[in-house]
């Protein structure tokens, strides 16, 4: 057992963090925050020409060859700066998902513009439900003349608003047995006739949209993996989302314990650092239980998922503990902080509003509850 | 043992709940709401309740009040949190410490005002190197003939912006040994020259302000309590205003708004089982402390001290705690909805719920953090030592 | 709104304590928890002689005439020294629902015999489930020749190894459309042939019994109150009782509370009372915040039955949270005494053991907690 | 990155495992279910364990161990934890600490005896008045030529009565200026004349013990380390071990045996709806303590710092919170059934939980409080200032 990083991940950590904090500043997640397209284009030029787009992709599509761990990191790096943008949705829900199931010719159409930066995808998967499980999908396909008419609402779908292609999961028989059959995945042109979206305004004030699908049409060729047979293909997008999503939250959780630490040990009040006072000692230590144990869990089950391990049940286990965590260690945070951090302009609210956004991202915690009690026998 | 409040207090209450029933309007909501400050039907609400003699009905009936108790009190707190009407908790608390403190003079000159919802009084306390440790604030106030002069700055003080006075503690004596020995309480005019208000907003979107003195003189009229006596007179409105914690009928009608939303949009779905127990749960911890509230406020009416003397300290950290649960279990409750805010698509109950949760860190931090109530309630409730 | 004592209350209390402090000491609750009987009768003829049996009752059956109140008291008092013995089976569960639900002839035969000490009841509700609901019982009592034979186990049955009379609840008609229907309740001779006792070992080493009926005859003037219609009555006697062990249950807490500021005042270490330490404060504030709350939702719902106005929402919302304050309590004391308070020997374990009997007794949180959901609309 | 076990680890733990299975029969698991201390069936076993070199994995293999690292140590105790195995901890711990402390004449009269099974040495550090604050402790070690003369008390150490040994610490100066500066550490051999040994009890049920010290002669050769040394021995012995925490198989078979008693006896009703989730929470903090643990110990095996520095006193925190959770929550899963002692009729379980439940409070205080453990952590691991 060796739980420490390898010399290039520690490289790619350290540059990665570098380059973030040169060019990742708080004013720039602020501006994001209210750009109507919430990312900037040079910045994303800029990462695409580092290869952040391409790192876990075979170098036959230009990508970097390497793996979901070392994507993990980068992940982690982001979420500790609160990176403004569709990365997440692009590599994690659109570039990930194609290189799984797609067929070749989808590969070859679609991977190198999404590792060069040029295109960007997003995920519709959740609907009125909000929910993440199969018979929530309602949105339906139709064929008709060898192509696919899609009808219906899709809802909290991240970045719509500046996709160029959506990931649209869709119902193609509503007499299947069970709620799991009869999905499929669609590669949706987003500028198809028929879409339309509209930005939500959010806690996080991300760019999660409302995409409303009145007729569109997607040939199908461009189903993605098999008709009717597309559920697993979605599950496995959730598991590996919801692991990469952790890696995220956990990189926040990082830099919130990092700031509260340094601020207790510089504030004075009653003539100490406050941090010589136990209780807030004790709210660190408690921030520190949550920071290692999502650590530790999120790193284990990416490791799973980059080794060819099974890694469906730490999965669960470390989004159900990553989304309390990261929530309790905002408000640990907060409280030794006092009123400086409830400000606008500090940053901790900005985890704070991340961090609830998180938890919902994926399945919250109880969902995942839900799986690891399946797991352990029970019918939930 | 008598739980029930007595006919006078019922029918303040229903001649209070009845009025904001009636002039609490969405106007006035929408200030309140909006956590900007008492905007201008706000105000006009405010002097229609003081027409009524509403706001402070727990000051003799020479000062515009009822001569009734923090029960009453409590009970205005209640009504005014419920109907989201403004809430003029500065002043009338202000007010309360000038009846211990102030001199006869100061009271005729302010009480009538306050109680008649003309003017409000903002708190000044905190300053950048002072939040809990209250005794070190710099604020400097130096003696000149008939005056004095003031110079340094304080932060979050709340409704500074739109209030026409500033319960301002200095430094009048720097030199003194101990630090809460050389501080001095001034009542000031918000347009004196020399003041600079700036807004702050919080996370949860409530303009607060920093407010700067530069060389703002002071009529020596217009100090509360002995020069260097400031300490005393703090403890008189943290502490001297008495009463304990209120009634909560603002976060029961929450639970019931959430329990009809669950009824009628999510009652049947399996993975729902969870939320009866956890709304029973924060029913249970509202009503147990609102009890211990109620019945702290009326033992603070009868001059007892409670058992054990934890009095309303209790009872508020409680509702902090349930406050905060409270609003975690919503959002839990309202899913990938509760992120969306009031003026977005698809926002569920107005976005209320999603205001209240980011607004909630505050809650256990402002008006003395839990870590200063716990040091109280432990040391002059329990008796434990001090270092 | 007045939430003092009366004076007369104040007295009962004072003298309660000097009684039990005296009378009750920690060696003798020790020896009844080994004792097979659970109780010394010595004792038990001094309390009747001082009228607590009879607190309650009116003076006409030689009762003192006193409220609900003034036993809240008492039951305070009482379970402050971990009191053991019969006396909440016997006037919470026996003597009282027999003034509530008996006949004049009924109350005229056992209540005198209660307040005089002489008798001994208790209660046999629960069943093999555990629970307090009526679909659990499935004990039986058939008609026969103007009798009725009872048969089935009862199990946590309380003091009925030295119970001279057992109030059965029984199911007298199982085709009833509700369960709540067809309920009678029964006041059997505990010498009757076809009952057998066996004492269970419990953690609080109070003397829980398996109580099997084996065709125990009952003449039918023993049913109490109305013949299939028991169990308005039994859910009566659980929302009182409810109430009742509440206020012994607040007793215990101040104990274990006065206890623990006692000790960490004069405990020193690290050359200070460890009462100064910052951890140790919140222990003690949070464990004042469940005593305070306790107290204030025991009282007020002990008030109002007292006083005639509707209880059954206060005994729930009680119930619900003294359960869990005196488990919670218990453990912040434990924690803040240390290593001492973890010994046999010492008093805390006492009440760690009562708290978790108490806890169990006539509904645990949770079930009181469905009570306080269905008052607030829920279908559970 | 690599989160499985060696080849070597693993097959340590299937020779360990496989071992104990066939060897810890009902005899050894009811004595160390008993809480009395090893009995003789334990010690037998131990014996057996000791001729296969399974106790003291970590030691070199000139004293019987096999060279291994904090990894095959925390395997060793999570196989006789889940086997309910006796736990030979404070003489291979101490073992560990006399590697560091010891002289070569200690090392060679003490561990192979240790890794054998034959010898078993007891803590001895607590005295009445000096528990979390271990360097108040008052045991007197008088010299005295070539012996020390000992007189005094301890109390709390468990196993005494069924050890060979005692690992004491005494006060050799009692004017040093820093209390911690007049400590030392002796081995002393428990028949010496002098010493008495009674039986505490706790509110579990585990028999540990009260040891009297009255002018009892050490010779010198069983000084550990320096002469006034003794604080740096202790914190070999607590830290210099090493290692983080460990496996959790243990507790995860309670859950699953839990859930299994769900699904047979509980699964339908509509009141135990809430049982799966809190059964998978407590999974998940499991897993997640275990992961930390042993995280932290293969950090340890590097000898690297773990990232924050809180290492394996981290993953113990969470775990002994998840250990009283877990049976709080499984004492409200068996509901009145839970409160059944093992040798009553009905009693579900075996009483095992009951026993669980009545000895947890147990294990957030002994081995250093969970009050010392944040302040190490805090201070050595996020380096937050000391007052």
């Amino acid at each position: 057992m060796d739980p420490r990083l390898s010399e290039e991940q520690e490289i790619l950590r350290k540059s990665a963090r570098d380059f973030l904090t040169d060019k990742c500043p708080k004013t720039l997640v602020r501006e994001m925050e209210k750009d109507e397209k919430g990312y900037s284009p040079e910045l994303w030029k800029e990462i695409a020409d580092l290869g952040w787009m391409g790192l876990a992709f075979p170098e036959e599509y230009g990508g970097g060859g390497m793996s979901s761990l070392d994507l993990a990191i980068l992940l982690e790096e982001m979420g500790r700066v609160c990176f403004p943008g569709p990365f997440f949705s692009t590599v994690i829900c659109g570039g990930l998902p194609i290189l799984d199931a797609g067929s070749d010719a989808q590969k070859r159409k679609y991977l190198p513009d999404i590792i060069s930066g040029k295109t960007i995808f997003t995920l519709a998967l959740t609907e009125a439900s909000g929910k993440y499980d199969a018979a929530s999908v309602k949105v339906k396909a139709t064929a008709e003349n060898g192509n696919y008419i899609i009808n219906g609402t899709k809802l909290f779908i991240p970045d719509a608003n500046v996709a160029d292609y959506i990931l649209c999961v869709a119902r193609t028989d509503d007499k299947a047995k069970k709620p799991e059959d009869g999905i499929t995945v669609f590669i949706v042109d987003a500028k198809s006739q028929g879409i339309s979206t509209t930005v939500l305004k959010t806690i996080a004030r991300d760019k999660q949209c409302e995409v409303v699908f009145n007729g569109v049409k997607v040939p199908k060729e461009n189903i993605l993996g098999e008709l009717n047979q597309g559920w697993g293909d979605v599950q496995k997008i959730i598991e590996r989302a919801a692991i990469a999503k952790s890696c995220e939250m956990l990189g926040g959780m990082e830099m919130v314990l990092d700031m509260t630490v340094a601020y207790v040990k510089e504030r004075v009040q009653f003539d100490v650092p406050v941090g010589v006072f136990q209780a807030v000692q004790h709210h660190c230590v408690y921030m520190l239980v949550e920071v290692e144990g999502s650590r530790a869990t999120a790193y284990e089950a990416a490791w799973r998922l980059s080794t060819g391990r099974p890694y469906s049940s730490e999965a669960a286990i470390t989004k159900a503990w990553v989304s309390d965590a990261y929530q309790r260690v905002v408000a640990l945070g907060t409280q030794s902080h006092g009123g400086v951090s409830i400000m606008e302009d500090h940053d901790l609210p900005l985890y704070f509003r991340r961090a609830k956004a998180a938890e919902l991202a994926f399945g919250d915690a109880r969902f995942h509850r839900k799986t690891v009690a399946r797991n352990l026998g029970f019918k939930v | 043992m008598d739980f029930e409040l007595s006919p006078e207090e019922k029918a303040f209450q229903k001649e209070i709940r009845e009025f904001l029933d009636k002039e609490c309007n969405e106007n006035v909501v929408a200030e309140t709401l909006s956590l900007q400050g008492a905007g201008p039907y706000s105000k006009e609400l405010l002097r229609k309740m003081g027409a009524n003699r509403l706001l402070a009905p727990r000051w003799p009936e020479e000062y515009d009040g009822r001569g009734m108790g923090a029960m009453a009190e409590a009970i205005k707190v209640d009504e005014i949190n419920s109907h989201h009407a403004p809430f003029p908790l500065d002043g009338v608390e202000i007010g309360n410490a000038l009846l211990i403190s102030g001199n006869e003079e100061q009271k005729k000159r302010f009480l009538p005002g306050i109680a008649s919802g003309e003017i409000d009084i903002a708190l000044g306390y905190t300053e950048p190197n002072a939040g809990s440790d209250i005794a070190s604030i710099q604020l400097r106030a130096v003696e000149d003939g008939d005056h004095f002069v003031l110079n340094g700055q304080k932060i979050y003080n709340s409704e500074a912006h739109v209030c026409e006075y500033h319960w301002l503690l200095t430094r009048t004596d720097p030199t003194a040994e101990k630090k809460h020995r050389g501080l001095s309480m001034f009542i000031v005019d918000l347009k004196s020259p020399g003041i600079t208000i700036r807004p702050l907003i919080t996370s949860g979107g409530l303009r607060t302000n920093e407010v700067f003195y530069e060389d703002v003189h002071v009529p020596r009229e217009n100090l509360v309590g002995e020069k260097n006596g400031g300490w005393a007179v703090i403890m008189s409105a943290l502490y001297g205003g008495g009463g304990g914690g209120g009634l909560a009928t603002g976060t029961k009608n929450v639970i019931n708004t959430l329990v009809k939303y669950v009824l009628e949009e999510k009652q049947d779905a399996d993975e729902n089982k969870w939320i009866p127990e956890a709304m029973a749960d924060l029913y249970v911890k509202t009503h147990v402390g609102e009890l211990m509230g109620v019945q702290a406020t009326a033992f603070a009416d009868l001059k007892v001290t409670p058992p054990y003397g934890g009095g309303g300290a209790v009872s508020r950290l409680l509702s902090g705690d349930t406050r905060r649960l409270l609003y975690n279990t919503a959002m839990q409750i309202l899913g990938p909805y509760g992120q969306l805010a009031k003026d977005s698509k698809w926002a569920p109950l107005k976005g209320e719920i999603l205001r209240e949760f980011m607004d909630a860190p505050r809650w256990t931090i402002v008006h003395g953090s839990q870590e200063i109530q716990k040091l109280l309630i432990a040391t002059r409730g329990l008796g434990l030592p001090r270092k």
